[in-house]
């Protein structure tokens, strides 16, 4: 793993994921990719822009629309000894096919006690902001990190997007690598400039498990993953404005969830708030400030704040769907309301 | 059973009404679009199916349905929610994401509902065919009328549900009848890339009933496969399976390139396009003169027009209503 | 809503779920049941024992094994006025059925606009502790509790399981109903006897979204649902004898959620632990210590504990299942180590 | 093609051990359980499915497979997993839940998993169907010999997975064979109360590929059968479908009273019993006399009872290994 920025390839998160995908099966021939139009399309979201010119159709795959099918597929030809990895082209299709993921392709090695790996990457796209309505904008982190034996993954740049989708093909395990609509860098999905950083042409891994303190700051600790660390950064850079330092933790990986990471940084600050594009209860968020604390709650100076996603289903009208959206001025708000100690009210 | 004339005059205007509709929201969703493409400006954001090229699935099969009967529909269903009779006002109100939409902006183009004409979609493939069967189950086991019929691609046919639901509905006779919109692709895969037949009507024998398979997007032989099936449903022998063979003049959704069609397609399609053929043939048989065609033109027009100018004019809902309507 | 406790009929949670069934079938003729071996054998469960003999087959409709198909027929029977209960035989099969329910049924409501409601019970056993392994012995209860749109309970015992039903086929939108396999009353399945209580015979609600303290205490407060609620009242007997005073909160509903009863009842004894048998990351343990804290951490007087699945798939040997699950001891362990302080380790 | 007199043998060896081995685990089963039946106690604890009366299936299909061949099973697997050659004493280990087992007791009865011979299991209905597909696929990419076989119950013939799979695998020509045994029963549902036609063969035509179908559970024509499915799959000609008539004699699961059966099915059955048949056949047909049959029978009793005290003398793995092996 290196950190080489001494780059001036910028690259989107989309390009960056093809590229990961288009080294490893140069060297390695067991990887290969599923998915509804992920050939001649190259992927909704890019991912597998120009591999099917390259690598051919063989190992480029185009699929009828059957993911119980093609996802039970690449479970079998992952424990047959392949690195597959699929495309599940909206996460919000897990309805028909969370089967063949969660109670197969996550508990096999467990099952068979470890005679059997099932070492697949299922890619998916997350996330809403454009109108795309409650069947196709959800992010449904937890529902996968809930689920034992699967590893999860979502990265916020282009960077950590090629660094995580090696280490994720060279797993041994399942890894669900959630990629957020609004940072892919497909300029028809309104894309956040933040995610296309500088990537070098380097094949590199970054370590499944860790998260990034991508900002330090002394005063309060926003953490949040792929969509919400934009957000917290831009929160970070207007409280700096008022005075407040704000550190941010990119977590990067919700399995295995780097609490240590987290747990450092809050007792730093005293203060912290979880920004989670995911609906509000029973998630990412729950999580995050009952890991903190239970761990030691005289760390934390105030309540803890969440700003996520309200228990609705995601309208698709676009004023609907931004007032529900967390932002970086709710993020200055949960802070204020946090300092002033206002009761979060149930 | 052949369209009475009254019934042909229906399924054209409603064909042009379709048609209409979606020229001027296609004109409508680059408003602000251009020239850098991004979905979520304009006045209608997020992604957008277009229907144009299959109106005569839409009017073959809903010319046999009443209000009281239901449809469940996917996320290209802009000419079968015509057909079926939802409030054109509203549907477009909907699809600008108004307070005066169907269902006051939550739902948008993928998820329009009128339960004043049991009309419902999904988003997600073939997952209308379960609800489609309940329905059906519903009207028997009170004994009540009406039938079900669920729309899908032919991209659909190879999904999970599918299977599920044609045997549940054979198992159960129940008034349901499938209908398979094949247009050839969905998204960018041909039929041919996903499905192991080439016929999806065949499939039928699988669930002990009847298949059949209409060609080159005929509105009236899709008016009379509908019926049979229809009426056969309606009176208790169980549902049915139809493949029409139609045509998706545009791309999957606004904003594709379609590079993925082999070359010529589209210009062969556009030379078939139902439309002009259905005014030929209303013309060629005498069901219409010109003025009578001009008159049909001139009033989908005007609905259309009259949907368009309401969806625009009305206001968009508080934005807290977004949390509302979430529990009954 | 009566608690008329001046009954000696103590029923099981079966038989008291199909009693509720029973009296709305015979009040509404809109009620029916579907579900795979619900008829001839009364549910694999005794949910719906005897309702065949008095129903016949057309409102107690055993399916074939297609829930995608029959769980999507329950919703559109459900939108076309019906008020149909469906039994989803075990939760962990949700990966074969999952968007009828969340994508269809929980949204429809809202897609609508309100035009459209789903008044379904979707009733599916949870739980382990009776060696079914790891796809046969899950809770899954965020699974469902983090999805927007439907409503979510999970009854201790009779009284409140046959009460909940009742409101459940009442209520017009779709309510996940989790029966806990151990609570059911069942003998080949390892019972527990506290949930075989007093259970009047005429047909009474009990609210959904409303929690319940069912032991009153100073010290911690212990929150818990279905079986934890039982390990609970066990630890309270045990704390009890060391001069702790537990209070036991039985959550009942986890979607609407009562959080004001969570959060009063941990404001008198300062302390909380949290019991769940469903995994423990991302889940209902993380969601009440995110509430009680973020509304007022100054009322906790120790850093709160979990005492919940760990994150692996479910084990068949006995003799790790019962290692891994809640139980009384541990949940005094957990209150011995929360008053001394100790950390958490992550 | 006939099998030949050493496969009849092995055949009827393995039918022989699988239903011995079935007969002592059902008796262990209950210690501890009895009188009140409780299944979290006693030696075997959780959901026990026994497939005795189905070992022709199990025996027609493994005789043409090799370890390197891939098979996915069910919740009722045992014949299928002794006939592909799993290590019986790991097996007994496992149903124990012993540190020995297959996977020291993680997985039971339900998930039985032998890499060596690329065997597997899932409880969930047809959710191996994806699966073998898998595995077919990744031989054709890599050109590498090995067929998949997954096995299911005729009611998982109406899940989603069953048309997904057949229809993947027909499109792809992958070399997979899917065989149907069909003991008439799904838990206490009757094949005609859940499957829309009578023969679930016929449904292989929907996806363009051979259907097979085999009665009266006869070990003979179901090697056939396979033989002829297996060679075609080895031959790169793609995927084919067998259904299999067999018989439950048994519950569903042990403690399930079959109240549900009609009466006297189950007396007919026993009357068919195919282990005293096929012994009956190797007599007639002068591949064995009396004498090589208790052989054989002796050889099977051995290996079983070899296996059930490796199992009952093994150990508990320490609890805190329950923790282990959650990712590789
Ligand atoms: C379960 C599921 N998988 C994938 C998609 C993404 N998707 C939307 S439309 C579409 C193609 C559908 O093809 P077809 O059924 O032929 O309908 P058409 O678009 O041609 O009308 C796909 C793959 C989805 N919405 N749901
Ligand atoms: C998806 C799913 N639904 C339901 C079940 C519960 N179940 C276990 S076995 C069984 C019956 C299976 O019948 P069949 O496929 O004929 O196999 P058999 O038991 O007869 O061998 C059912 C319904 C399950 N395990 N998975
Ligand atoms: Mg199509
Ligand atoms: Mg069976």
């Amino acid at each position: 793993m290196s950190e080489d920025l001494n780059t001036d390839r910028h690259l989107t998160i989309a390009r960056s994921m093809a590229e990961a995908i288009e080294q490893q099966m140069e060297s390695d021939p067991n990887v290969f990719v599923m998915g509804e139009d992920i050939a001649a399309l190259g992927g909704v979201y890019g991912n597998t822009r120009g591999l099917l010119e390259k690598f051919g159709p063989e190992r480029i795959r185009n699929t009828p629309i059957s993911e119980t099918a093609f996802i039970g597929a690449t479970v079998g030809a992952a424990q047959d000894g392949m690195r597959p990895i699929v495309e599940l082209m909206f996460v919000d299709f897990i309805g028909v096919c969370f089967d063949a993921i969660y109670n197969n392709g996550a508990k096999n090695n467990y099952f068979s006690g470890g005679q059997i790996n099932v070492p697949m990457v299922l890619m998916t796209a997350v996330g809403g902001g454009y109108s795309d309505a409650g069947q196709h904008s959800q992010c449904l982190y937890s529902t996968f990190a809930h689920m034992p034996g699967m590893k999860v993954v979502s990265p916020s740049n282009a960077y950590d997007a090629k660094g995580l989708m090696n280490a994720a093909i060279r797993d041994d395990n399942p890894v669900i690598y959630m990629f957020h609509k609004g940072l892919q860098g497909m300029g028809w999905l309104g894309t956040e400039p933040g995610a296309t950083v500088a990537t070098p042409e380097d094949s590199y891994t970054i370590e499944i498990g860790k998260a990034k303190v991508v900002r330090e700051g002394t005063d309060v600790t926003i953490v949040g993953l792929a969509m919400g660390v934009h957000d917290a950064l831009k929160a970070a850079d207007k409280l700096a404005t008022t005075g407040v330092s704000a550190e941010v933790v990119d977590l990067r990986s919700l399995v295995p969830l780097d609490r240590e990471t987290v747990i450092e940084s809050v007792a730093k600050t005293g203060r912290l708030i979880v920004v989670d594009e995911d609906y509000n209860s029973y998630g990412v968020s729950g999580e995050i400030i009952a890991t903190v604390t239970e761990h030691d709650i005289s760390k934390l100076k105030a309540s803890p704040r969440r700003v996520t996603y309200p228990d609705i289903p995601i309208p698709f009208s676009r004023h609907f769907e931004q007032f529900c959206m967390p932002n970086a001025d709710k993020i200055v708000d949960a802070y204020q309301s946090m300092v002033k100690g206002a009761a979060v009210s149930v | 059973m052949k369209p009475s004339k009254s019934t042909l005059l229906w399924m054209y205007e409603t064909m042009e009404t379709s048609r209409r509709f979606e020229e001027i929201i296609a004109k409508i969703y680059f408003e602000g679009k251009t020239p850098a493409f991004n979905m979520t400006n304009g006045p209608i954001p997020g992604e957008m199916h277009l229907s144009n090229g299959q109106e005569p699935v839409a009017v073959g099969v809903c010319a046999h349905l009443a209000k009281g009967d239901v449809v469940t529909a996917t996320h290209r269903s802009h000419h079968q929610a015509i057909a079926k009779g939802v409030d054109l006002n509203r549907m477009a109100a909907e699809i600008f994401g108004k307070e005066t939409g169907l269902s006051g902006g939550r739902g948008g183009h993928m998820h329009l509902f009128d339960a004043n004409v049991n009309f419902g979609c999904s988003g997600i493939i073939a997952q209308g065919m379960g609800p489609a069967c309940g329905a059906a189950l519903s009207r028997k086991l009170r004994n009540q009328a009406g039938v079900a019929v669920s729309f899908i691609g032919e991209g659909a046919a190879n999904q999970g549900a599918f299977h599920e639901s044609l045997n549940l509905a054979a198992l159960w006779k129940l008034p349901v009848v499938f209908v398979i919109e094949d247009n050839g692709w969905g998204v960018s895969v041909s039929k041919e890339s996903s499905t192991s037949v080439e016929r999806n009507s065949v499939r039928a024998a699988g669930y002990g009933m009847p298949g059949h398979f209409v060609e080159d997007n005929d509105p009236i032989a899709i008016y009379e496969a509908a019926g049979e099936t229809i009426a056969r449903a309606r009176e208790g022998k169980g549902p049915s399976l139809i493949e029409i063979e139609t045509y998706r003049l545009a791309g999957h959704f606004m904003g594709d390139a379609e590079g993925y069609r082999p070359e010529g397609e589209k210009d062969a399609l556009f030379a078939k396009d139902p439309i002009p053929q259905m005014s030929k043939l209303l013309l060629d048989e005498g069901h219409a003169d010109e003025a009578a065609i001009a008159e049909l033109q001139a009033t989908a027009q005007r609905r259309v027009d009259e949907a368009i100018a309401f969806a625009r004019e009305s206001e968009y809902a508080p934005e807290e209503e977004a949390l509302t309507s979430v529990f009954a």
